[in-house]
């Protein structure tokens, strides 16, 4: 057991850490939500000239690594900045599916541009009635000639406003809720048939509802083996998953970290309001909090990157989530009310941290569906 | 004891609730099922309604305008009122300037005053809160400097709820700097057309400008405006505060919200084929909820009944405050919850009228994490649950 | 809608109040809880001779008037001096099984003779399987000449070392889970076949486990018609269940009381305790839970007495035992750790109150069983 | 990063797993199991085969006794002990004494007490607490007052666990009342065979004389009995207490108790046909305590690993206090949850060795009220969680 960070890793945390305190004050990160894009392409280039976009990927593929431990790096420091790019969406998300899932001609069309920030995507999973159930898929694919057409709406695509391609979920044979028979297929966003319904979500990120009508795709638009996609998208998830509780971590050490220097010089009655014991308890609940979703998002990772089974890797995630979740909760909301009314205005960074963590919270199964994963496990 | 209604309570109960759906505007109605933002005109149109039927104030006295109902028609009404969706009239005129003014304020104020604020011929907004005073109040900085036949006002109020819409503003504001906090305070109506006084909006994690902030530069408001004494504005605030309290347990509208949480998740797919209310962990802390509702609702019955008997509304009632806030909050949740992806699209546009563009999320789901924000405001408001806890562990316990 | 109490039901408080202040303290307890009858048959004599054994009978059986709000008065009370004589299992338990299932004759030949403190009973409902199901009965009773031979074993039978007869729920046709099929029987304790096996219960009250091994009892012995039991024994299971949730919220009230006392005198670090703001946060808890609890027992009281049907009679019940449930285990845990390692102590009150809550936190249906006996209402 | 054990470190586990199976008694173990109650014999007889191996006191500098493990040595055999079911040794000692006596104890003390310790030769007591302290520990009022080459030693010390065995105890004392509190306290070690020591049991909830009083009236202790300098003992229990948190996480402990709650969990009825396991609500709470435990486990091992690089185990262990009491009393409710009916007989003897009366309730099921009753001191003792969330708000968040 090994729980230091290698000088590789050390160097990825100092200069994430770096540019988010040097260059993502929240009010540069208030202007790029309110810009057209909503996010900085001359930032995505920087990630890419750092070689950030390139640390979800395997060192065959081209990347830094791509262990779990590395991602984990990065996200716990954009989630202190709240930063909005599209790591999640384009590296980790879509671009782990590429990675997972694409022959050698996809990868090589794929991730190098990936990784030099040339190349936007989004992937397309989720559907008005499937919560949390991957395999739920009412989206279709019917073989046509040499390709496929898809029809189906998908919602909150995440980055969908922005994305060159999108990774669409779709069903080329079976039942709604059907494990085999679920295939990915990379879509030209602005194919003809698909339209995106653009907007942003609560916090601060792009997303879209994506439909796609009659939307004819080459044979080589599928990634992997058709109807075989499930495995690799959970394995994807799973991933993600862990790289927003790491997110979540960043975040809730912000938002525990502002409230106690917010105590300290916040007064009320005289004093400092920090120096009421009742506010002190809960603070120190809220670090406990913290402490034990950063040691479980830790375990996670380790275990992803270990040679630990594809169940034991799933129950790992699935409670590292869980546990974050409750962590989220619980700091969020203390955090918002230790404040005060101050935090419910749209002008102090504490509420937009906590909408960035209430929205993790749902992202990808709340704490419920998490927790009962873990138990079925 | 007796928990059943009588003959003229249940007839009573009738009553109120043919009126709701004989006169509730049907406009206004599918605002409020479908999560649609309310305009000003809304609360003005209905409190009319309201205020042809005699039924604006049921808590002021029958001289004023009051409906002379005892607890039980009251609590009838709010509950018929609140299970229809009808909502209250905007609280800063009925609830809370006019007790002051009826109670402290002379017969020309009076006349002046209450028969707008009943028939909402004229807005009111609240102005005690200032920024950086919280949930200390008597902390309050804006000062009233009397010239003559006037006071000169300068300082920031905040948190104006629907400032915007208001005609006039009730204000706290120090007249003595030289004595205690609490002692050197005075109570003043401010006509909001006065020139100096400045309205700036502030946004809330929604995104809406429901609050403002109020700022004077040296506004001149007439001596007459004075409610009651001079410096003893802080005593006639603590009556506002207490009316304030008036159905803030928020019974009849979580009742609401619970009986539309209950058939939304019948029909929300659980994602396997099944409903999220045949979730059994959902299905838990639903019933919890509901419980804690139904705890809640007698323990105002009966702080209601102690009241009826003669005896004030005691430290209590914080009780009230805070356990009809947490409800309130853990209902929102559970509509986020339900609502999962659908809740995070930020789409306020979408929920106001005559909105024709492309709905996002189905129904109002994507409206329930802004809802879920707002609300983190309700215990920190009107005495933070934190102020509440204070209240009962001194005033009741005797520690 | 009236929320007072009667001229009668005020004197009743008054009367059981003065008896549980005057003559019931801790040490007189204690020693009832360490003697070999386990209560004092001379308050039982009290007891009878002050009426109060009549209170959950009505009128036309020579009651009190048995309504629910008239015994919620006198187990508040019982409540707050932890009173161990069998009042529930004797007169309420058994005496209302009884009342709803007993012929004239039994009426007669019984109800009198508990009113005046002269039979002592128990009713042994549960089994080693059956956790909170009364349909779950394994215990058997097959006929036989023209009485019934009964066989099973019955566990947890609070006044069972005491009691003269015994109600045994048993089945007389149909399977286990089977709502129809089980009877009542009167079984008297020293009959051939019987054998107890007496202990103490974690609250001080005396219990048994029954073994009935081929007991023979007459055709007369059958409460009720036969088969047909279950629905009056659940109606009465619930007014026990409101029975002791009215016991607890005395329980509760004096954990509150006593609590906020020891702050006031206890020191530390040169202070009374009782002025930690972290520690009067809690207790503003404790006090919130105490009034919602107090709160909705009232409601079931009311509603037990009011014209409603018997389901929501019984999701009254449920929603009550429910949230006293929660308020016994955050008032219970948190007055211990309040006080601290005193409480912890066999010597000091406060940890037999917890110790008693604990008990009814666990009888008639935990928490979690009434709140989704509530949900599937 | 790394979680993964190495070839040395997987056969070191298998090392300390083979020696627990072979080497742990069968009669213990089966006590163990079956929840009946361990004898004093119990531990010294597991004690002395400990130390015939040298594993008593992993912690202790190798000189004295210890084992030199590197901590992932150490928590692969606290785990292993844990889910064995093999005891630690009895901590007054080896964990609490033994540190204070190797770091300021002279050459002689070391000599005298330390292979007693190690061998459990001599029995142990704690002498910190006080009644009326309480967290407050350095408020303590026993005191000593030098006369020739002895100390007379007056007051009364509490929550002396299993004192009812000790051969010796060690005191804090008061040697000068004229300084700060902190100041003028002694580290005394007593022979508790020295004429005027009084132990009077203290009967816990659970029924059971496990602490006890000990009181000193006039007792002569030689002066070569104090540990090192008059009036620094507070120094010394600092450390001491530090000692006591090692472990304090009861991971391993807590792991064993999931593993078979779980199995017993699958193994009772639900009442209606299947099993208790197969309650979805009940499923929840049990998962959200294995995460915690999980989460705890990796928060320890973090601690730890900072340790290994020379970092002193911070205030932040404060946290492992407050957390693993927590999963600890947690699943001591889920086991009188699942117990139900079964959790309320009180029939102690039943789990005594040699019992052979008719057994009440299934298994331990009985016991588990009472270990429910008795653990709640958990969260009490060792610095309540109150003090350990003063420690977090003063030193780790600067509050």
């Amino acid at each position: 057991m090994d729980f230091s960070y290698s000088d590789e890793q050390q160097m990825l945390q100092d200069s994430v850490q770096k540019f988010v305190k040097g260059r993502y004050d929240f009010d540069t990160r208030k202007k790029l939500i309110e810009s057209d894009r909503g996010f900085s392409d001359e930032y995505w280039n920087l990630f890419a000239e750092l070689g950030w976009l390139t640390v979800p990927f395997r060192e065959e593929d081209g990347g830094f690594g791509g262990s779990a431990v590395d991602l984990m790096v990065v996200m716990e420091e954009f989630g202190k900045g709240m930063v909005v790019e599209p790591f999640l969406a384009t590296a980790v998300l879509s671009g782990s599916l590429i990675s997972e899932l694409g022959s050698d001609a996809q990868k090589q069309d794929m991730l190098g541009a990936i990784m030099e920030g040339k190349l936007q995507l989004a992937t397309a999973y989720a559907e008005a009635d499937s919560r949390y159930n991957l395999a739920s898929v009412a989206t279709t694919a019917s073989k046509s000639g040499d390709g496929y057409v898809i029809s189906g709406d998908k919602i909150v695509v995440f980055n969908g406003p922005a994305a060159d391609k999108l990774l669409v979920v779709a069903r080329t044979s079976g039942d709604k809720f059907d494990r085999d028979g679920i295939s990915v297929f990379l879509v030209d966003a602005g194919a003809a048939g698909v339209s995106t319904r653009a907007y942003t979500a609560v916090d601060g990120h792009r997303a879209a509802e994506i439909h796609l009508k009659d939307v004819k795709v080459a044979a080589d638009a599928l990634l992997g083996a058709e109807g075989k996609a499930l495995a690799a998208l959970e394995v994807v998830i799973d991933r993600v998953t862990l790289a927003v509780s790491a997110e979540a971590v960043g975040a809730l050490v912000s938002l525990l970290q502002k409230t106690v220097e917010y105590t300290k010089t916040r007064k009320q009655f005289g004093v400092a309001i920090g120096t009421f014991q009742a506010l002190q308890h809960r603070m120190a609940d809220m670090f406990v909090e913290c402490e034990l979703a950063r040691s479980i998002v830790i375990m996670a990772a380790m275990k992803l990157d270990s040679a630990a089974s594809a169940a034991e890797k799933t129950k790992a995630v699935a409670a590292a989530k869980s546990r974050v979740g409750r962590a989220m909760h619980l700091v969020g909301q203390e955090a918002v009310q230790i404040h005060g009314g101050i935090a419910v205005t749209d002008e102090l960074d504490v509420g937009h941290y906590f909408k960035r963590v209430t929205t993790i919270e749902h992202q990808f199964g709340d704490t419920d569906y998490q927790t009962m994963r873990y138990a079925a496990l | 004891m007796n928990a059943d209604f009588t003959a003229e309570e249940l007839e009573f109960q009738k009553e109120v609730h043919d009126f709701l759906k004989a006169e509730f505007p049907q406009d206004i109605k599918h605002k409020v099922d479908n999560g649609i933002k309310l305009e000003k005109d809304d609360f003005v149109r209905w409190q009319k309604i309201l205020y042809n039927k005699g039924w604006v104030a049921p808590n002021w006295p029958e001289e004023y305008g009051g409906t002379g109902w005892n607890p039980t028609q009251k609590y009838i009404f709010a509950l018929e009122m609140g299970l229809y969706g009808a909502m209250e009239p905007v609280a800063f005129g009925v609830k809370m300037v006019a007790p002051v003014i009826y109670t402290y304020g002379n017969e020309e104020q009076k006349k002046r005053f209450l028969p707008d604020i009943l028939q909402s011929n004229v807005w009111w907004c609240q102005g005690y809160s200032e920024p950086n005073a919280g949930s200390d109040l008597a902390s309050l900085k804006t000062t009233a400097v009397r010239e003559g036949d006037h006071y000169i006002v300068n300082g920031t109020k905040t948190w104006n709820t629907l400032g915007q819409y208001a005609d006039w503003i009730f204000c706290l504001v120090r007249t003595d700097n030289t004595v205690k906090k609490q002692e050197g305070i005075s109570f003043l109506l401010i006509d909001m057309k006065t020139p100096g006084i400045k309205v700036s909006p502030i946004v809330l994690l929604d995104g809406e400008p429901e609050v403002n902030e109020v700022h004077f530069d040296n506004v001149k408001v007439p001596v007459e405006n004075l409610v009651g004494e001079e410096n003893k504005g802080w005593t006639y605030a603590k009556v506002l505060l207490t009316h304030e309290r008036t159905n803030i347990a928020q019974v009849p509208n979580s009742k609401l919200k619970l009986q539309k949480l209950r058939s939304l998740a019948a029909n929300t797919a659980d994602g396997y084929g099944g409903t999220l209310l045949d979730n059994p962990v959902f299905k838990r802390k639903l019933a919890e909820v509901e419980i804690q509702v139904l705890a809640l609702e007698f323990a105002e019955l009966r702080t209601l009944a102690a009241v009826s008997v003669g005896k004030a509304p005691g430290p209590e009632s914080s009780i009230l405050k805070i356990v009809g806030t947490e409800a309130t909050q853990f209902i929102d949740e559970l509509y986020m919850e339900v609502a999962a992806y659908h809740s995070l699209p930020h789409v306020p546009e979408q929920f106001t009228e005559g909105f024709d563009g492309e709905q996002v999320g189905k129904g109002s789901a994507a409206a329930s994490s802004n809802t879920y924000f707002n609300n983190r405001k309700k215990s920190i408001y009107g005495g933070s649950n934190e102020i509440q806890k204070n209240i009962i562990s001194k005033a009741v316990l005797g520690l």
